[in-house]
Order: C-alpha cells, then structure tokens, then sequence
C-alpha cells in the first residue's frame, strides 16, 4: 500500500487505517449489552462470551436452521424471545433447552419460518419498509399464530398479500474461516445469509478462525462473503465453532454434542455450563477442557 | 416401543431401498430443479442415485450447503455437512433459496417431512397440543411452508406409526391438500402440486386422484398391507392387488454403495416401526 | 461423472445429460420471437443475432447502465419500448440513436432509474407481488413521469410507500466470459445483476467467449455467477461484447464506437448496420469485417 | 463556444487540480462508505488520493465494477472498466449496491452530476425542455435518486457554462435542497444531508446553511470570481473575501500521477468553460 510511501515523506506521519480487532472478551461485553441479536449458529465462541459477560433478556433471530449456538443460550438463560424457523440437531433430534423452555413458557416463540426470517432480515438490511408475499401463509396455521403477519392490498393487482416486517437487529454474531483486520471476512461454503444479517445489525462482530492480511484479502477477492465495512469488530478465534463443524478446519464433535444432550438428559446443564462456558478463563482454556487430542482428532475429511 | 426398521434382506437396509425406490421416481423430474432440507440424508442419496441412472439432468439444491448439483462418495448426514457441498456446480445464497421457491414454476419438486402428516398430506413442524400449551414443542416450519404450497413434493419419515400418521395434524405449517378435494387450490398455485409421493421405512403411498386421500402404493418387503394398517394412525386408501416396493437392482445397489454412499451410512441408519 | 460407468453395464444405454448448445442464429430466432428482452449490455453478439433475425417491437429492460447493445436495436429500429435507468457513453457522450428516437417521438420511454429496474427486476425473480419502498422518489418528477410507480400505505406504520411492480421478461441476454454446456455461467468482474435479470425471464441465453467442461466449472465454484438451472441456452461467441471492454479478455475498441457515432452524425447508419450486422454471415465474418489486426490490438491491458 | 478549461499553470491540468482538491474534503468522510458512479474518473482519482493522504479509512464501491477499495495504478475512464475492479477488498453485487443506498446511514457519501444543476443542488439526467417534446433528451436517472435522496453527496461537472448552473432544473432526478430552505427534510431522512459540495473546471461551491442556495467557496486559479458569475446561470452567494482553491502539494501531485493516473489520463481530460 502506498500509505507507508507516503509516510517516507518526513513531516507529519498521515493518518493510518485502523485495525478492528477486538478481544472476545470484550466482544462478550457488546453483546451482553444488546437487545436484539443475529446469530449465525457457528459463532459459537461468541455465544460462550456473551454468556460469560451476563447476557440476558435477548431477542435472538437465528439463521433459518439452528443448533447448538442458541440453544446453548437458553440453556443459559440469556433469552427472552426466539424467532424460529428451525432449531433442532436433525438426525440427532430436538433441541433440549429450547424445547423445555417453549413447553415451559420461560421463552416466548415468535412463530416464523423461513422466508419470514429471510425476508424480514432482507427488509432491515435493505430498507424496505416491509415484504409483501403471496398470499401462500394462508394454507398453514402461521398467520393465527403470528401476529407480525399482516396483510395488506398489491397496488397493482387488488390482491390481498401478506407483509412481513423489517427485522433489524442490535448486534450481529457471525463466525469466519478468514478475516483481515478490516472485517473482509471470508465465509466458506456458507450460503450468505450472513451478509443480510450483518446489514439488518447495527453492531456486526466477526470471529474468525485465521486473521489474515489485507494482501490475502485481496489475492481472492471472489472468496470474500463480508465487506469490511459492514463490520464492526474482529475477533481471533480459533477452533471458535466448536463443538459445531467447522469447513475445511474441523468435524463436529459428536462426543462433545453427546456429552451437552447427556447433560439435559440427567438434569445436569448447569455442570456443563460451569465446566465448559463460566469456568473457562478463555476460549485456550476451553479447547484444553475439551482436550487437545480430541480436537485434532476431529480436523479431518471436512 | 418402537422397533427398528426391518432392513428387508442381508443384501440391504431399509435407509437404502428407501432411497433406491426414491431415485426411480424422480425420473419424471428429469431437467428440473428441487432439493433437500435439513435431515436429508436418505433423500441426498436418492438425488445422486437418479442423476447417475434415470435422471441425468435434474438441478438440486443441497439445503444448508447452498451447494448446487454437489457430488460426492461419501455420502453426508446432513445437507449442512460441508462435505455436501464438494464438487458443486454452483451456489446459491440464502436469498436466491427463498427466492427459487417463491417465485414458482422454478422449483420443480423437494423432499420435505414433519412430526405429523395427516390424510391430506398436511404436514406439522410447530407441536402437539393445543398452542398455549404444547406437550411437545416441534423444531419449526423451516421452508416447508414455501417448498410445499409452491411446487410438488415428496414426503419421507423415517418412522412409521399411529402417532406420525394421523387423521389430522395439530398445527399446518406445510400444506398437503389441506381439507382435500380442490381445497388446496383455493390458496395454492395450480401448478404447484402438492404432495405427491410419501416414504416410509414401511411403505411408499400417494393421494387418490379426485378425493386426495392418502392411498398405499407398495409395501416394503418385509412388511404386509395388514402391518401397514394397524401402524398407520388415519384410513389409507388400499387399492387392489398393492404390491411391494421393488428391491435395489445389482446396478442400483452397485452404484449407491461406491459412488454415493461409500462409508455406507445408509447400512445402519436409524429408522422405527410402531 | 458416474454416468460412463453405469453405460459399461451393458444392456440399454443410460439417459444421457443433456447439452444446451444452440447456434448463434438459433438465438438470434428466439430472440426475434419475444416481446420483452432483459439484456446485458455486453451480450452485443446475441443482439446482432436478434437484429439479423428481424427482432422488432421490442420492450427492452436494459442493465442500469446502459450503452451500444441498447442503441444499436434502436438504430435498427427493433425497440417500441425502453425502460430507461442510464443510456449513454459516460466520458463520450450520449448513446445517439436513442437521443434521436426518444426526441423523435418513435420510441416510447419509462422513466425508470436504477432502484425501479433493479428492484422491479427483484420482485419479478423471486415472486414479490412488487416492492415497496420509502417515499425518496417524492423529491423528483419520476412519480409524475412514470406512471408504474403506485402508492401504497405500510401495514405496519401507516406510512405511504411507493410500490415497483415486477418487470418480467420473455428472454433474457448475457455474455459470460466461461460456461459449460449445461449453462453454469462465469462472468467476472460483474455486479451479479445478470443473475435477477435470468430469473426473472422465461428463457434466458448466454453466450460465452469459452466453453468448458463442467470438471472446469467445479474447480471453482466461487466464480459461477449464474447456474445452469436458470440457463436455457449456450451459444459459443468469442468475441461476443465487441465492441465494447470484456473483463480478461479485450479493451474497448474505441476505433469502432467512433465509426459508430460518427454514422449517426453522417447519417449513415444504414451504412453500418449493413457493414457490421446485416452483412455478416456470421460473427466469424464480422470480425474479420471490424479486422483480425484491429481486434488483436484490443488484447491487453484489460 | 465553449472553451477547453485553463489548466492552471504548466504543473498540473485543471482535472488533476479537481482530483486533488476533492481528494483534501473526503477527509471528513474517513471511516464511512461511499462511491462514485458513471463517468467519475476525477472523483475516482480522489478517492484514491484521500485513501493515500487524509482518509485511509474510506470504503468506497467503485461503481459498475462492482468493486470495493480496488487499488489501481492506472486510473481507469469509468467505474465499469474492469481496471477499476483490480486489487478489490470485496464485490458488491448490484442489488446490495440498491440495498447500501436504500437502507439509509450506511451509505455516507457519493458523487453525482447531471445535464443540469440548479441553485438548490437539484439536478437533471432527465432533458431539457417540455417532457411531451423534448429538445435534449437526457440519459436518465440512474442511481441519482436514492444516492442523492438518502446521503450527503458531492457534484462534479466537466463544463461550467450557465445552461449547466441554471436558476431551475427542468425536471428533479435527483433531489438537493429541493426549494431550499427546510423543504428538502419533508421528504429526505435529517440523516442524508444531501449535496455539500460542488465542483467544476472554475471554481468549488458549497450551500448556504439556512436558506441552502449554492454559494461560492473557492475559485480556481487561472479564473476570478467574475468569471464565474459571467459563466454560471443562477445567483450565486458571494461570500466576502473568497479566495483562490489551494495547488496541488508536491506530495499529493507525485502520489497521483505515479500510485493513481501513471497513464496520465486526467493530464489532457476534456473540461470546458462557458
């Protein structure tokens, strides 16, 4: 870059660009202090750090098929409100602390789906004052169980439609493979939901497994899913999707997942918790409770 | 309690004559574009198996990989699993998803399930029970909602029993045929045709032509009309003369276990009965 | 692919996947056939094709900027209608058959700008009934001149809005720089319109300066910018954007454009439609027409 | 007839000047989000200027190239030459191009211009003339509207003659202070301060802060402050003591012809005067 050339001038030295690196912990600080969050399921070390620092009463509106990363948060007790569309482990079955906390009324469901949390995040990250769609929610119960459907006339046809509404957010967790300090933030084989999250978010915090220089950046530029200036704070995390898989870096880690189910199962989550979320000093900490040898064990055939 | 599937003969399991009997009828949807979801690993198989013998041209979209015509050996659990992406065509982006869907006519067919299906073919995600108080809480509607009144669609559960078969779901959060009859029509699209196909560990079924009533279609060997019957939890339309599901062909088999399955997950995939 | 091996077992031959090569004058028929063309600016093989087919009356919906592909249906009296975002040659002046047609009275205008196209393009690939946006176009003349734009009011705060309709096309036009025959498109350096323009047509053609073998469209998978399912028909056209810039591949032919703008200041585009379209048997011919010296001069810096 | 525009003095040409002294006012503007559309080969030489000097934090999207931050040596003629996408940090796709504009506070600063600017900074991309007969037809809008309507913007033009600065623009594509004083904020959001600026081959205007007609802030060298009253078609606030644009630094003219314009593009850049 032909900043530093400049700065050979002699004089004054010019104004330099400033890195967005921030720590976990004080990542876990930003989000313990929001309101509405985007989660991406993989920023899993994001979500240890905003429940070390005292999360609570959070709105989170996941990705359209969640796991781990919220539940983890309820089980924790951080969650006021959840939009869902999916949450659940699919072949390994129900999310465990989502689903006593829905059946025990201790959270309060905002029942969505799909395209609602697609289009409703695309509205706030766009500026579109709502989303109208066909009028296709009428075949199913969603309209009476969500009251943030609402209806409204096509100008052009006299149809009736659906609205769904902006979906803004206060502060936005995603997990990256690559991020320079400037937040260009690659993401490999995602499937970009995050870039609507990030621009619905007033506050965008990317972990990332590698902090990479800008030069990388650049090398691949077709590889970059998040433009830095969306982003707000960079945070080095590696193995920061654990026990979730992570591409081209680490499998999940079944025995760790069985471990959090084992945990529900016996009425023990608060062990779990204690041990591998408020009892580690950082996330080094965390991957040596998990163990070493465990984790590499899991870096293969992903 | 629930007994593991019967896996038919030594030769295969049940997860793989499901897809195997999957990938043949996907023949009609040769040069269209569907997908999987979330779950879907028998279905993932079955794409791979038709492009590979009865359907060359199909487009599919891996779910959560956002990988378009992904190939791989080793066949992954979850259309999430990074390994469902390799060997991609292309990608599409979570909005272009949506998109395909609601724009129809694009999306030509996809593999949905639920905790529920009733005789209509509806489909529930959202629980058991009354809303304000759920005995179960379900995981979410997803895409069904959008996948299922936009296009046609195939059914698969991998149990079989009174409690998932039902005489009507709780909560609709993908419509079938609705209340049957031309009901579905009054809100969905002519040309997206509903449910057209329902796989089970026990049996394949679809809808009677006028009524859309959930009729048998074959059985799976190993399994009677009779088993049938007493597992399913609504009145299923028994044609005359309902036969069994065809076994996998040398070529079939072959083919699934080399090329698309080759760490042979399908072998010993859980799957229940009753 | 698998496919070959399962033709080794003898008996019936497999299905076999089907190619989507047609000839250039293939194209140039489909394209004649349609009433409205969603078009890329750089596809200028495809529309020489559509001009020598007898394209007419044609409602075209061009990219937000706009330049010679528009111009030059205009000059050849192929276009009734224009949606107009920018038409023009930026440092080189307007785009002169359209000053002379939309002055003239024999060409009729909306007059759209970027948000209308990209936004109208938007809803009619992905099936919104239209798209509302914030009441910005109030500070212009656009509402008075444009009388898709409607009011509607936002269920949700009781604002009023302006709604933009769908804009869906018959075919729609695109040059890529690679494709296989099955359609998977590259475009590099491009801003991803093209792929809302695809989807939001009923038959979408692309031709391509190289086709490659779908193994060289997986190799990466990150550059494909338009997949093959929404893709109806490949045409080989090396050379295809001539006379204008083609990322990777050739400059701009300044040279030429000038021929062109001074025809129309000569009043002799007659002239050049016959030396450059009509005249043509086929693009191999063009080219030889424009100079093989000429065009291999373009090849650099680019 | 018009006239090419002086150059200044032997050292620079009147559009290197205009690079430069643009490049000094993005200072304000480091850290935030802007670009530069159609035919912006000074502003894009600015920005690249300000990156080096006085704001190494500015994102910018270079218009039709999609790019964000590309870093070239040779300055490309506009925003669609695929030079102007080289060394690029990210891409950004058309439709968030529409989203960045639309979604409001994310989008800090632009470059506009048009057929013709008016004493309120509203300008026209439409024609010239009645609508039903117009004698010039313009190129049209483009990203005009929202860019102006949703953000503070900055407006260049490459002539300065009073067909070009005009009392009232024939038609509004692009909103600046509308009919001055409050007017602009009953339609624009408080947040988008629209135009700031305005540059031309004679002289840098800004608006007055109250009533928001265009006011005089610099003259560029080689001209005096009648000459472009004599060229400018509206009244035009004359603050006392105006003074004369800054040169370029050695500094700042050595970083823009060797790390920006090697090729020396803007050295005999077509402007005119009158």
């Amino acid at each position: 870059m032909a900043s530093s050339d400049s700065a050979t001038q002699g004089g004054d030295l010019p104004p330099q660009r400033k890195s967005k690196e921030i720590s976990l912990r004080q990542a876990g600080e930003r989000i313990a202090a929001a309101k509405t969050v985007h989660a991406m399921n993989s920023a899993m070390a994001l979500v240890r750090a905003g429940i070390r620092a005292g999360a609570k009463n959070l709105t989170v509106i996941p990705q359209v098929t969640s796991n781990l990363s919220v539940d983890l948060l309820i089980a924790a007790g951080c969650v006021e409100k959840l939009y869902i569309s999916y949450i659940g482990f699919e072949t390994y079955g129900f999310a465990p602390a989502f689903r006593r906390a829905a059946e025990e009324k201790s959270i309060s469901v905002v029942e969505s789906d799909e395209a609602f949390i697609v289009l409703g995040t695309r509205a706030a990250a766009s500026g579109m004052p709502y989303v109208p769609i066909r009028r296709i929610y009428e075949a199913t119960d969603l309209p009476r169980l969500n009251p943030l459907l609402k209806k409204v006339l096509d100008p052009f046809t006299g149809e009736e439609t659906y609205a769904i509404p902006p979906l803004p957010g206060d502060v936005c967790l995603i997990h990256a493979q690559e991020c320079d300090e400037f937040g260009n933030a690659q993401i490999w084989s995602g499937n970009q939901q995050e870039i609507d999250k990030a621009m619905a978010s007033k506050f965008v915090i990317v972990s990332t497994e590698r902090i990479v220089s800008v030069d990388r950046t650049r090398e691949n530029v077709d590889k970059v899913t998040i433009p830095g200036y969306l982003v707000h704070a960079v945070v080095h995390a590696p193995f920061g999707a654990h026990p979730l898989v992570w591409a081209r870096h680490y499998e999940s880690d079944t025995a760790h997942l069985k471990a959090y189910f084992d945990a529900h199962a016996q009425g023990k989550v608060a062990d779990y918790l204690e041990k591998f979320v408020y009892g580690c000093k950082d996330e080094a900490d965390y991957i040596e409770r998990v163990g070493v040898r465990q984790v590499m064990s899991l870096m293969r055939n992903v | 309690m629930a007994k593991p599937a019967d896996t038919g003969t030594d030769r295969y399991s049940m997860a793989e004559l499901m897809a195997v009997e999957m990938s043949r009828n996907l023949a009609v949807d040769d040069g269209t574009l569907g997908g999987v979801g979330g779950g879907a690993t028998i279905p993932m198989a079955a794409v791979r198996l038709a492009i590979l013998t009865v359907a060359p041209n199909l487009w599919w979209f891996c779910g959560g990989s956002a990988a378009i015509n992904p190939v791989f050996t080793e066949l992954p659990l979850t259309a999430h699993d990074p390994r469902a992406s390799v060997g991609a065509e292309a990608r599409a982006p979570m909005q272009r998803t949506v998109d395909m869907g609601m724009r129809g006519s694009l999306w030509g067919w996809g593999f949905n399930g639920g905790m529920q299906v009733d005789k209509y073919g509806n489909c529930n995600m959202i629980g058991i029970g009354p809303y304000e108080k759920l005995k179960v809480r379900g995981p979410g509607t997803v895409g069904t909602l959008w996948s299922a009144s936009m296009s046609k669609y195939y059914l698969y559960f991998w149990h079989h029993n009174p409690k998932i078969i039902v005489d009507k779901v709780d909560f609709i959060s993908s419509p079938g045929f609705l209340d049957g009859g031309d009901s579905r029509s009054r809100v969905c699209l002519p040309s997206a045709k509903g449910p057209a196909l329902v796989y089970t560990p026990m049996c394949v079924m679809d809808f009677e032509e006028v009524t859309h009533r959930l009729r048998l279609r074959s059985v799976n060997p190993g399994y009677t009309v009779d088993d049938v019957v007493k597992n399913t939890g609504c009145e299923l339309v028994i044609p005359p003369g309902v036969g069994h599901t065809a076994e996998p062909t040398d070529l079939e088999y072959r083919l699934l276990i080399t090329q698309i399955d080759s760490r042979r997950v399908l072998r010993n995939y859980r799957l229940s009965i009753g």
